[in-house]
């Protein structure tokens, strides 16, 4: 049979890695300042700092729950090791009416929301399906069937268009909505069938891809032959590549979106071009599919370092800052091995709590008939 | 709108017009989505005259994709919108599959009650209207099987109109179904000043002694004319109409079979699996020393739903109900 | 609420009916032979005259089967009335090894394809789900859940890829799928997935979509807001917008496509820009929701009156022509409402039969179930 | 391969894996498509080595969309292929919902047995591996319910060897669920000269005279327990594996049934239209004199499956089992 594989490597590969021309960049690997003709943007001494300390302490979160599982404390974690600047860039481009749809690997964009890091190790451990109120951090629970919560996003952008709040000049009002995904989602066809809906209505929402390179096993050539932000070309509206290892770069891009449809021009692909350095999740042999050249090339590319590099050369940061944050970060670590450990392990019969609004009488019977069976064991060994 | 106690001669297909247009009118909330809901008011004309009169804000011509469409409702719903989305056609609901068990069934849940979603999936549904493929199917069985969802059946022109208020108004996400048969098949009196019955309760639709027959939908009408015509042979039977799938309501059942001691029950869904095999298995249970003959259950058969040139042989009629009737009676 | 409807209209109205500058044509509505530096082809007077009686045939079949469907002899009918040029031109692009996916509306392909279009009355009619044998046509049934047979065609064409059948150079094996769709239909998750699919294996299909303007009542600008054709840029394949109107245009740019693909170039994406001049089906009523302002102007570039101009005007047809091709489409006419009213109807326990290739246990009891219950109405009336 | 009588000892990811290497050293036609069954060889290891040995046109990573995957696979079939798709997890397989249930369900019924399917769709199903949402999902009475799947689980490494094979074989859609937790649970051993019983039929697993309790996949084993334990009391329960979900095989069991008098069946799915509401109400209909109390189920319960951290409360167990054995023959 004809050969029709091999070349795709070419569009896409180590060689490649550092995302083609058509990248947008403000901070080079190399911890230098570049400039971009559309996507620039002026940083204060005190916002680069905060997205350093932003960076640290999501890693923190993800190192300490990476552990928090090998000590059988978590079933799994989902690491976002190497994305963290496209997770803080994106999150803090964000105002706070706007609404957040996460994958369940958004550790970082939680945490520019608000939401406690332990309610996310809640999660993986077992003790519920997202704890927090997406109503009071607008932002989303995470949702694991990939790609579903992009059409969610959709329609709860054409909700805030309803509301009129959009296109209004008002910043305080004026919302938008950011769906994240992954590379591999963008296959699925509920992201496509959102970037539809979306371009139809025009609705105000930035969907924001983070291309890891990877889905599992499956490096991103398998999802597409060109670059993934093209795609949103053929829905006719504007698609970008950024650096996702870029923290500046993914900033100021994913404001330049979330603006757009704020002010009613509609939606914006954005590819956060960036690496998985981890494992899918920690259940995950990264060594069965892919090189270590590979990370290894990445690792040159990390998205804490260069900024840490750029923010000494220039001064920002003295040894006070990097210690007190390295403080800071040892806390939320503490924070999180002895909050995880505390988690209320929920109890037999929370399993009937919320099925409905309204309980049926058919369930609350089954409820009852469990707890009165439960009773039976009357603190005797199951 | 009257406010008096007029009442008026409506078809099922008018009945659901109405009431959705009264949901609309009471709840700005409200939001109809579909394929060709709009201009066209739907292949059923269901929605006919909404969006001149509420505006295409409320009443959305769609994409053509069921994911997207009730993917995009959940997304209005977390918004505090209330969708109601219109199915075009039972065969149809399956692109939405996912969006509809994993995503609507279990917000609520997933979220601890932070979440509702208070959406109204409209199926116009079950066959006889002579259509190609894909036009003609009972999906009812599946949605019942996923809890967070609940699921009932409209029968007739007044049911319509306040079931599908009731759904609406329901803070839980509720599968919709319409016989589309029926959708101009029957008038009936409505009298808008009537305080209808609770959306989750089955009905007695006719009394008797000596079978209790189980219908919901389009069977209900070929049920009642079984029961007529049996009654022209000395046989009483009782016909309930079980309205609501998902959650079962069992009492009215129970009380039934236990002073008739049989029970039939039937829809055009197919028969392994469907809601019968349920009923039969909650009765067997709760009825034992009760039932005289076994439950049995007269449904769609176990194909897939055959060209419409032989459909009428595909659905449960008249004369397999009655005959289920007579086996069970000569047990 | 902000205003995003509105300027919808701009990109597709009536008054860009003619479908844009992109749009690629051989034969305009005034029958003036015109020259393409791409996708032009030299046609023989035969050829030319072959696709006039097969268009001319077509319309045959879809108004003795509207007819056919008003006396009561069809359920429903799903007209093709003006789409003739757009089925014609592709149907006899293809070679015989190739492969077709038809929606419910080909029956200008199913023609070319050689089956008899009883077949197709038949399916509408009520007695089956579809009676020819796809393999005896290389010609899928009639897929009706809209999109679904987009991915059923790259599946199919990645087998012609396993059966090394695609760029040996061979004409008589190199093979190509082409599937069908409506304009409505791009819409769903399946026909983008399928571009996904295609792109990735370099699946050689082509993506053949009517845009008829109008799904159902719903027009092509809730479906997109830019050209259709150019989707597929999206998706890293090329896409082009033929005049679907124009059987020259369309034969030759689907022929392109088909070789492209049977070369072991990949999918194309072919945009048939075309105008559904009749309801959607005999149950549809179009005054419902379009102006007939714009069913006259689509008038003016009918696929049939525009060859009928040429061939004449060419003395490549004189009326001996047309009186003989009159009188095929008459016989052809007989054949079908006599033909429609002698089909056979299913008998009750055709139900039961194949839906397994190995019958279950169980089903053999409720068919022999229902056979012995039939059976106690011995010639009585149920 | 050896075609000696040497037995070797083998988990059921083994058992599926071999299955899987024969089935495709057999017929060239076989494929294996799916999300990560390449290099990784699944996630689960279930294609472990098969790309390697078979090449990227045989085993084939897919794009992440299951729809494309079964809709591609449909395509295959046409053209003459036999392709056996993983879905990566239960809670997965309903992206693809339409194409199986729409697609491939009816493609053989519609062509009037002109384009058969043979596909098989491997579903690892089920909980107890204290895993997120969507990962332990028990989908079965959903595809059972669809006429023109058939449905099978296996419950142990043997029967993932052999049912494998007959799945592949088999020129009908099968819908094959295996209990991803019992994947690396047990070893059995192996003895590939053997005849298999045919896919399509139950098999008694423990002979018993009390009470028969049926299981299939993850709860087989609970089943074997729970009769252990009872035995342990003086109760004796026979232990049927029902194998095959869709169609049934009942004749094992009613004729267990008739002897027994009880039964009681056992599923992770959820209780309400689970598979045991269908083998309930066929009990009750074909050994109605034969019952000396109701059939009674203990399934999930009917509420989405809960966070793994009480789970074990979810799943039914020896003890529900036990408790309902109790039930059924205190009666
Ligand atoms: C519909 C669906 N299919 C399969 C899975 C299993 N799965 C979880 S993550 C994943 C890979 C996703 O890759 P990508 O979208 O690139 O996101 P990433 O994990 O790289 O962040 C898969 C296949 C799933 N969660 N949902
Ligand atoms: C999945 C699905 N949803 C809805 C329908 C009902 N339906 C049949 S045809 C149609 C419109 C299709 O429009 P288009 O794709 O443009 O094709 P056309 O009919 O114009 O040829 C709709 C909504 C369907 N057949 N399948
Ligand atoms: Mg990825
Ligand atoms: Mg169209």
């Amino acid at each position: 049979m004809p050969d029709f594989g091999p070349d795709l490597v070419e569009v896409f590969g180590p060689s490649q890695a550092d995302g083609g021309p058509e990248l947008i960049q403000l901070l080079t690997p190399e911890g230098e300042r570049v400039h971009h003709p559309e996507f620039d943007l002026d940083f204060s001494a005190e916002q680069l700092r905060g997205f350093y300390r932003d960076m640290v302490l999501t890693r923190r979160i993800d190192t300490e729950a990476t552990a928090l599982q090998r000590h059988g404390e978590l079933g799994i974690w989902a690491q976002l090791l190497g994305q963290e600047a496209a997770q803080i860039g994106a999150g803090r481009a964000l105002r706070t009416q706007d609404y957040v749809f996460p994958t369940y690997r958004e550790h970082g964009v939680a945490y520019c929301r608000g939401v406690d890091p332990l309610n996310l190790l809640g999660l993986f451990r077992g003790v519920d399906h997202g704890a927090w109120d997406p109503k009071d951090f607008n932002f989303g629970l995470y949702t694991i069937v990939i790609g579903a919560q992009a059409l969610h996003a959709t329609g709860y952008a054409m909700g805030i268009q309803r509301d009129g709040a959009v296109g209004t000049g008002d910043t305080e009002r004026d919302a938008a909505v950011i769906a994240h995904f992954g590379d591999g989602a963008s296959s699925q066809g509920d992201v496509n069938e959102a970037f539809i809906f979306a371009a139809s209505y025009n609705a105000p929402v930035v969907f924001f891809c983070q291309n890891n390179q990877w889905a599992i096993s499956e490096p991103i050539e398998r999802q597409t032959r060109i670059p993934l932000y093209q795609r949103a070309l053929g829905f006719g509206f504007p698609g970008v590549r950024v650096d996702g290892n870029d923290v500046l770069a993914t900033y100021a891009v994913t404001q330049a979106a979330l603006n757009r449809a704020r002010e009613g021009s509609g939606p914006t692909l954005v590819e956060a071009y960036t690496y998985r350095m981890g494992a899918h999740t920690t259940t995950d042999d990264p060594t069965r599919y892919r090189l270590s050249d590979d990370v290894e090339h990445w690792k040159l590319k990390d998205p804490i370092a260069r900024l840490e590099v750029y923010l000494r050369r220039n001064g920002l940061v003295d040894d006070g800052f990097i210690d007190a944050l390295k403080q800071e970060a040892d806390e939320l670590g503490h924070h999180l091995r002895e909050g995880v450990k505390a988690l209320p392990d929920p109890q037999p019969l929370d399993m009937f709590a919320h099925v409905y609004a309204e309980e049926t009488e058919e369930l609350r019977v089954q409820r009852e008939g469990y707890a009165a069976y439960l009773e039976t064991f009357e603190g005797a060994q199951r | 709108m009257s406010t008096g106690t007029t009442t008026q001669k409506i078809t099922l297909a008018k009945g659901l017009n109405m009431g959705l247009r009264k949901a609309m009118e009471d709840d700005p909330k409200v939001l109809i989505m579909g394929e060709d809901v709009g201009k066209l008011g739907g292949v059923f004309r269901i929605t006919d005259g909404l969006q001149k009169d509420f505006g295409e804000d409320r009443v959305i011509d769609s994409p053509l994709a069921e994911s997207g469409i009730v993917g995009t409702a959940v997304g209005l719903a977390l918004r505090g919108y209330r969708p109601v989305v219109e199915i075009q056609f039972d065969g149809f609901v399956y692109p939405a599959y996912d969006q509809i068990v994993c995503q609507v069934a279990k917000m609520h849940y997933r979220s601890k009650g932070r979440s509702p979603m208070p959406m109204v999936i409209r199926i116009p549904f079950g066959g006889g209207i002579g259509a190609v493929e894909h036009h003609s199917e009972s999906p009812e069985a599946q949605f019942a099987h996923t809890p967070g969802l609940k699921v009932v059946a409209c029968s007739n022109p007044i049911d319509g109109y306040w079931m599908i208020q009731q759904a609406i108004a329901s803070d839980d996400p509720v599968i919709f179904l319409e016989p589309k048969r029926q959708y101009h098949a029957d008038k009936a009196d409505l009298d808008e000043a009537e305080t209808p019955e609770p959306l989750f309760t089955s009905r007695v639709v006719r009394r008797g002694t000596d079978a209790t027959v189980l219908a919901y939908g389009p069977t209900v009408k070929t049920a009642m004319k079984a029961a007529e015509a049996a009654a022209t042979e000395g046989t009483s039977l009782e016909v309930i109409d079980l309205r609501t799938l998902s959650p079962l309501d069992m009492g009215p059942v129970f009380e039934s079979v236990r002073r008739t001691g049989r029970a039939i029950i039937t829809h055009e869904a197919h028969v392994n699996l469907g809601i019968g095999s349920e009923v039969t298995a909650r009765i067997q249970e709760q009825c034992f020393y009760s039932l005289e003959s076994p439950v049995l259950r007269v449904g769609g058969f176990d194909t897939p739903y055959p060209a419409s040139r032989i459909e009428e042989d595909y659905l449960p009629d008249l004369d397999r109900l009655l005959d289920a009737v007579d086996r069970s009676l000569e047990f």
